[in-house]
């Protein structure tokens, strides 16, 4: 397990012995650059296009979360959640609601699980499509991105008219789901199962057997599993790694359980397998949606839960597989309406952290395409 | 240039009397030694590819735009259709920013260098059997050696700019050209070795003679010795590709890595140039490939409806010399279709005019080329039909590189962009054994042949 | 006799053109001995070498003309400054242009001026004749190019064996600057 | 478990478990071997994450902690110590080389040094920043003026 060597850092004072004494380049990727998918902002130092090493600085997101979060009630910063991985904005709300109710020993009911499930392997859906359309773009493929936004757009407008937003939804409350499902809901869901699958065919037909895509992903970025789990990286990049590990399957949430679906996995960890697995995932959640809009119980949707929410002193960690990894959050409650310190476990930082390893000794368009393939969120890498 | 030009004009032909008829002169310009006539069709080739460049401009959105499921520029003019217009006007009125640490001598000749390179080589572009600037005896010599120059203008861009990404972005682009330019010329002399597979043997490098050739032995290149033909002609299809700097191998100004490759550092009219430059490189060396495999002027099937010798058969001859007018004329339609169909709201009626006024221009192109056709068979008189020959040979000229440039863009729609190591593997081990191997078995089945 | 006469075409401005280009190439050579910056210096280098090709155009030499704007300037050039970006540029521009070898370089580029004008007064005749070459200037060129680097039909051509011993040298060129660069094969 | 390492180690070291979760409360004198023990024979094999809790009014100020998963056994637990504020910590880099953002994190955060570590510098916020921002002390209203102003020319980041 050790001999994963640490990120060393960059030394960016001495000049490399490089290739017949030429220099190397110190090249800042960013923050504004196409490429890194916000404001991230990779040092790398180069010998002609090879990268000797890569230095990520990060922060220029940071909008303090978790001091916000001792300064709200429980309440009032389940909207905050949203704003970390805006783009999966479903998930981090379950992972915090969930939290949250564990503090209160609360079970939201099952009609609410369902709820939670359905929309949520909805956002996976429209997470893996943003992923999917940007990664391409930043390979060179330009087609995608439309193609994915268009379909994304379908995802997008069920969120719509559940809660009213978009993006940052807000959908759960601690203790279960403030809306009931509109008129509709379920034929919307429906809808959707029958018209995406056509979709992923399409976008597969694209890339999947298209050579240079081929030639572009497979042998990029590889990363074993053992280096996966030394580094902490979780999700798709973990699974594509060869290690069968999903967090719906190992501890199970919300209702989990009670779905059949698959853990696809990669043999070769690099970006080619990373792309079938979040494919692969795509399907499978369509699935796991299938069995949860056709077994969708009717009852409450939500817990008895105080107004005023005063979660009895103590502490508690609760994750959850968001799209991009394992999604942590680790509160502790001094017994007050606001939470003493709320630590947010975030996939993205995390396993932005493998990047370095991933890229060494690989070429420049390599970093660009291992940027996309680990699926970050600068807002939630920041947070 | 011309005067220079006018020393290398090939055979000796006489010196024909300046008629009115531009398209039907009995030889190039260049070749009649004739200044005055050489400076009109330069002026005229350079409008015309500059016309080119801002329609290109304009289809290639649009239709990268219906690719990708949107709809592309819409709001200047109907359906855009003043957009690069538009986007013409702001890049000239532009500041224009030289970085402080840029080297302003080379940042500020790098553009031109491109732009000169790109349009140097329309002088041997042979629209017709005469309608070309000039017609070198080393045409095509030429046509490659100018065209390679524009990877000067690029790295003299990254260089100057003095910041890492445009170094990069040449350093990319000049390793690439450099390797694709081998398999390229390859390609072309396997076209060339065809040119003298001939009953007494002479080969031709220029460009006129090579699609006479052609015609003489009643085959497009991209057929001869089939699939030898269409083997070099892909190689070189590839090959212009990755001279163009075009997706997929649009590496030196890879958005996505590069931010903007080699003109990261350049705006307004300095940026329009390289774009310019681009876009008059493509259209170069897709007319290459048009002379060199499909026959440049040749109208298609010229051995299957008339024989392997060109003798002329008057009714092909005129149906196919309807074309041109009624391609005018269905372009036309469409825009007309585009006007019944514009939304009927005052907002909109400025818009629905220009449409219609567009329309009822290229109907009136359509209607006059129609008449030129129409009259000069009815006529018969031999200004006439020459001229009318002309415009045909033009118009498949041009429709033949237009087939090129769709292609482009075709391109650009569905693949991702190479590796610069890929890139190079496929350029120096794919490419170069291939096109080797075509040039060897060509010359062992000419030799066989003849 | 001029080819010109031949084709009964008047030359235009040639000694004008001689001279521009002739004064083009030497200008550029000076500025490539001269400058600091050495990206500079391979600018001007294209400039003499586009300036010489345009000389073989006005000695009927079109083909090498051609051949010298794709191998020269649009080749070799690039590659010249492709390796020149990639060096350290700051280094060359401080130190000094010229060392105190410069008279062992002058009294070099002497002799060579002499080679050569011995050579051109012994050789005048050679000259002349060469002008067979143009004769058929207009198609033949390429051709009779081909036929005295390759010979004919059954007839080995007069340069072919110095010909291919040139490209045997390149050759070994490659091989040799392949091995000293490449650290392991 | 707890019961081997509590035989092993005396006193400094406490279980607990609440609300299904088990904690573990080891001494600040027993790193960093007790996570190299976590991980080589227990199986704790992934670092899921470190952080911090700033209590002010106590005399040893920080809780640090890590939440550690073990693959084969797939189960949680978390490792938690008390140090006084400047006291620093072992590095848990040679560990899981995952430790290394979360440290930085943790310094940048609460001021928390960890030795060994390779690069201990501001992560998140800008290098010259001053003050810990999740530290109980430290207004959510204030800000380093200083480096607003010196940096982004603005005469308040507010």
């Amino acid at each position: 397990m050790n001999d994963t060597k640490a990120p060393a850092n960059l030394d960016l004072e001495t000049p490399e012995k490089t290739y017949l004494d030429s220099n190397e380049l110190i090249l800042n990727m960013g923050p504004q650059h196409p490429a890194t998918h916000g404001v991230l902002r990779v040092i790398l130092k180069l010998d002609g296009e090879k990268v000797l090493g890569t230095e990520c600085v990060i922060g220029y997101l940071h909008r303090g979360v978790e001091k916000i979060a001792e300064n709200r009630t429980y309440t009032m910063f389940n909207p905050y959640v949203d704003r970390m991985d805006y783009v999966a904005a479903v998930s981090n709300g379950l992972g915090y609601c969930q939290a949250v109710e564990k503090l209160l020993s609360v079970e939201a009911p099952p009609r609410a699980n369902y709820i939670r499930v359905i929309l949520t392997e909805l956002n996976r859906i429209a997470s893996h499509q943003l992923w999917l359309g940007t990664h391409a773009l930043d390979i060179g493929a330009m087609t995608p991105l439309f193609y994915t936004f268009r379909d994304r757009e379908e995802i997008l407008k069920i969120f719509e008219k559940y809660c009213g937003a978009r993006l940052t939804t807000h959908a759960f409350r601690i203790g279960g789901c403030q809306y009931e499902t509109y008129a509709g809901f379920e034929k919307d869901v429906k809808n959707f199962l029958a018209f995406f699958p056509p979709k992923i065919d399409e976008y597969e037909e694209l890339l999947t057997t298209n050579r240079i895509w081929l030639e572009r992903t497979k042998k990029v970025g590889v990363i074993s599993g053992k280096d996966c789990i030394a580094l902490g990286v979780t999700g798709p990049v973990l699974r594509a790694s060869g290690v069968k590990w999903d967090i719906r399957k190992a501890q199970p949430y919300a209702n989990y359980a009670n779905f059949d679906f698959e853990i696809p996995t990669g043999e070769n960890g690099d970006t080619y397998d990373r792309y079938m697995v979040r494919m692969i995932e795509m399907r499978q959640s369509l699935r796991i949606i299938e069995q949860a809009v056709n077994g969708i119980p009717e009852g409450p949707i939500m817990a008895k839960v105080p107004k005023v929410i005063k979660p009895p002193v103590g502490e508690i960690y609760h994750s959850i597989e968001a799209p991009k990894g394992e999604l942590g959050y680790f509160i502790v409650s001094d017994g007050s309406t606001q939470p003493y310190r709320v630590r947010v476990r975030p996939p993205s930082f995390v396993n932005l952290q493998a990047l370095d390893t991933m890229v060494r000794g690989m070429l420049v368009a390599d970093v660009v395409a291992v940027i996309g393939t680990l699926d970050i969120v600068l807002g939630e890498v920041d947070r | 240039m011309s005067a220079l030009t006018s020393y290398l004009g090939s055979t000796a032909g006489a010196p024909g009397t300046a008629g009115f008829a531009v398209l039907g002169w009995a030889v190039t310009p260049g070749e009649a030694n004739n200044q005055l006539w050489a400076l009109i069709y330069v002026l005229i080739i350079f409008a015309g590819v500059s016309v080119a460049v801002i329609a290109m401009n304009w289809i290639e959105r649009k239709a990268l735009a219906h690719f990708q499921v949107r709809l592309g520029p819409m709001r200047v003019g109907p359906h855009g259709l003043l957009q690069p217009i538009a986007d013409a006007v702001k890049l000239l009125i532009k500041e224009d920013i030289i970085p402080a640490e840029a080297d302003k001598f080379v940042f500020w000749i790098a553009p031109v260098i491109g732009l000169l390179a790109a349009f140097t080589v329309y002088t041997v572009v042979p629209f017709g059997p005469s309608q070309a600037v000039s017609d070198m005896n080393i045409g095509i010599l030429f046509m490659l050696g100018v065209s390679s120059l524009g990877v000067l203008g690029i790295v003299m861009a990254g260089w100057a700019s003095n910041s890492h990404y445009p170094l990069i972005g040449a350093l990319r682009s000049s390793a690439q050209m450099v390797s694709y330019e081998v398999a390229m010329g390859l390609a072309v002399i396997s076209a060339i070795l065809m040119t003298s597979l001939n009953t007494d043997g002479t080969g031709y490098l220029s460009m006129i003679e090579i699609v006479q050739e052609q015609q003489r032995q009643g085959v497009w290149f991209i057929f001869k010795f089939f699939p030898l033909g269409l083997i070099a002609f892909v190689i070189f299809a590839v090959a212009m590709v990755a001279e163009t700097n075009r997706a997929p191998f649009d590496l030196p100004e890879a958005e996505s890595e590069l931010t903007a490759g080699f003109h990261t550092e350049y705006s307004g009219l300095r940026w329009s140039l390289f774009m310019l430059a681009e876009y008059a490189a493509m259209i170069a060396v897709s007319s290459i490939a048009v002379t060199l495999w499909l026959g440049g002027w040749l109208r298609p099937f010229p051995n299957w409806l008339i024989g392997p010798v060109w003798p002329h058969e008057p009714v092909w001859d005129f149906i196919f010399a309807l074309f041109p007018g009624l391609t005018f004329l269905g372009l036309g339609a469409i825009a007309v279709r585009g006007t019944v169909r514009m939304p009927k709201h005052p907002y909109f009626r400025i818009q629905t005019i220009g449409l219609g006024a567009f329309a009822a221009v290229l109907a009136g192109i359509g209607v006059l080329l129609l008449g030129i056709a129409i009259g000069a068979n009815a006529s018969g008189n031999a200004n006439w039909l020459r001229a009318s020959e002309g415009l045909s040979n033009v118009y498949w000229f041009v429709l033949k590189v237009a087939i090129f440039m769709y292609l482009y863009i075709w391109y650009r729609a569905t693949w991702p962009r190479y590796r610069f190591d890929q890139l190079m593997k496929v350029g120096w081990k794919v490419l170069l054994p291939i096109s080797l191997g075509v040039l060897i078995v060509t010359a062992m089945v000419g030799v066989i042949v003849s | 006799m001029s080819p010109f006469a031949a084709q009964g075409m008047t030359p235009v401005a040639t000694p004008f053109f001689f001279y521009m280009l002739s004064g083009l190439a030497i200008i550029g050579g000076l500025l490539v001995i001269t400058r600091r910056n050495a990206v500079y210096s391979a600018l001007a280098l294209i400039v003499t070498l586009l300036a010489v090709s345009g000389l073989y155009l006005m000695l009927y030499a079109p083909f090498v003309a051609g051949v010298q704007i794709i191998v020269y300037a649009g080749g070799i050039m690039v590659l010249f400054l492709f390796v020149i970006m990639l060096v350290n540029l700051e280094r060359t521009v401080k130190e000094r242009q010229f060392n105190r070898m410069w008279p062992v370089g002058l009294l070099a580029a002497c002799a060579l001026l002499a080679l050569f004008l011995s050579v051109y007064e012994k050789g005048k005749g050679l000259f002349e004749r060469s002008a067979y070459l143009n004769e058929n200037f207009n198609t033949q060129n390429t051709q009779t190019i081909g036929v005295m680097l390759y010979g004919e039909a059954h007839r080995i051509g007069p340069y072919t064996f110095a010909f291919e011993i040139a490209s045997l040298l390149l050759l070994v060129a490659i091989l040799g600057a392949v091995i000293m660069a490449k650290k392991r094969i | 478990m707890v019961e081997k390492y509590k035989r092993q180690y005396g006193s400094g070291i406490e279980g607990q478990s609440y609300l299904g979760q088990n904690c573990l409360i080891v001494d600040r004198s027993l790193f960093p071997d007790i996570l190299q023990l976590l991980c080589d024979e227990e199986q704790f094999d992934y670092c899921v994450d470190i952080t911090a809790v700033h209590y002010p009014k106590r005399e040893k100020q920080f809780d640090v902690i890590w939440i550690l998963y073990s693959f084969p056994r797939n189960e949680r637990i978390r490792v938690k110590t008390q140090i006084a504020d400047g006291e620093s910590l072992p590095s848990a880099v040679p560990i899981w080389p995952t430790a290394n953002w979360l440290e930085r994190e943790v310094y940048d955060m609460f001021g928390i040094k960890f030795d060994g570590h390779p690069d201990l510098k501001r992560i998140l916020l800008p290098d010259g920043w001053k003050g810990h921002p999740l530290r109980k002390d430290y207004n959510i209203l204030q800000q380093d003026n200083e480096w607003v102003q010196i940096n982004l020319g603005i005469e308040s980041g507010q």
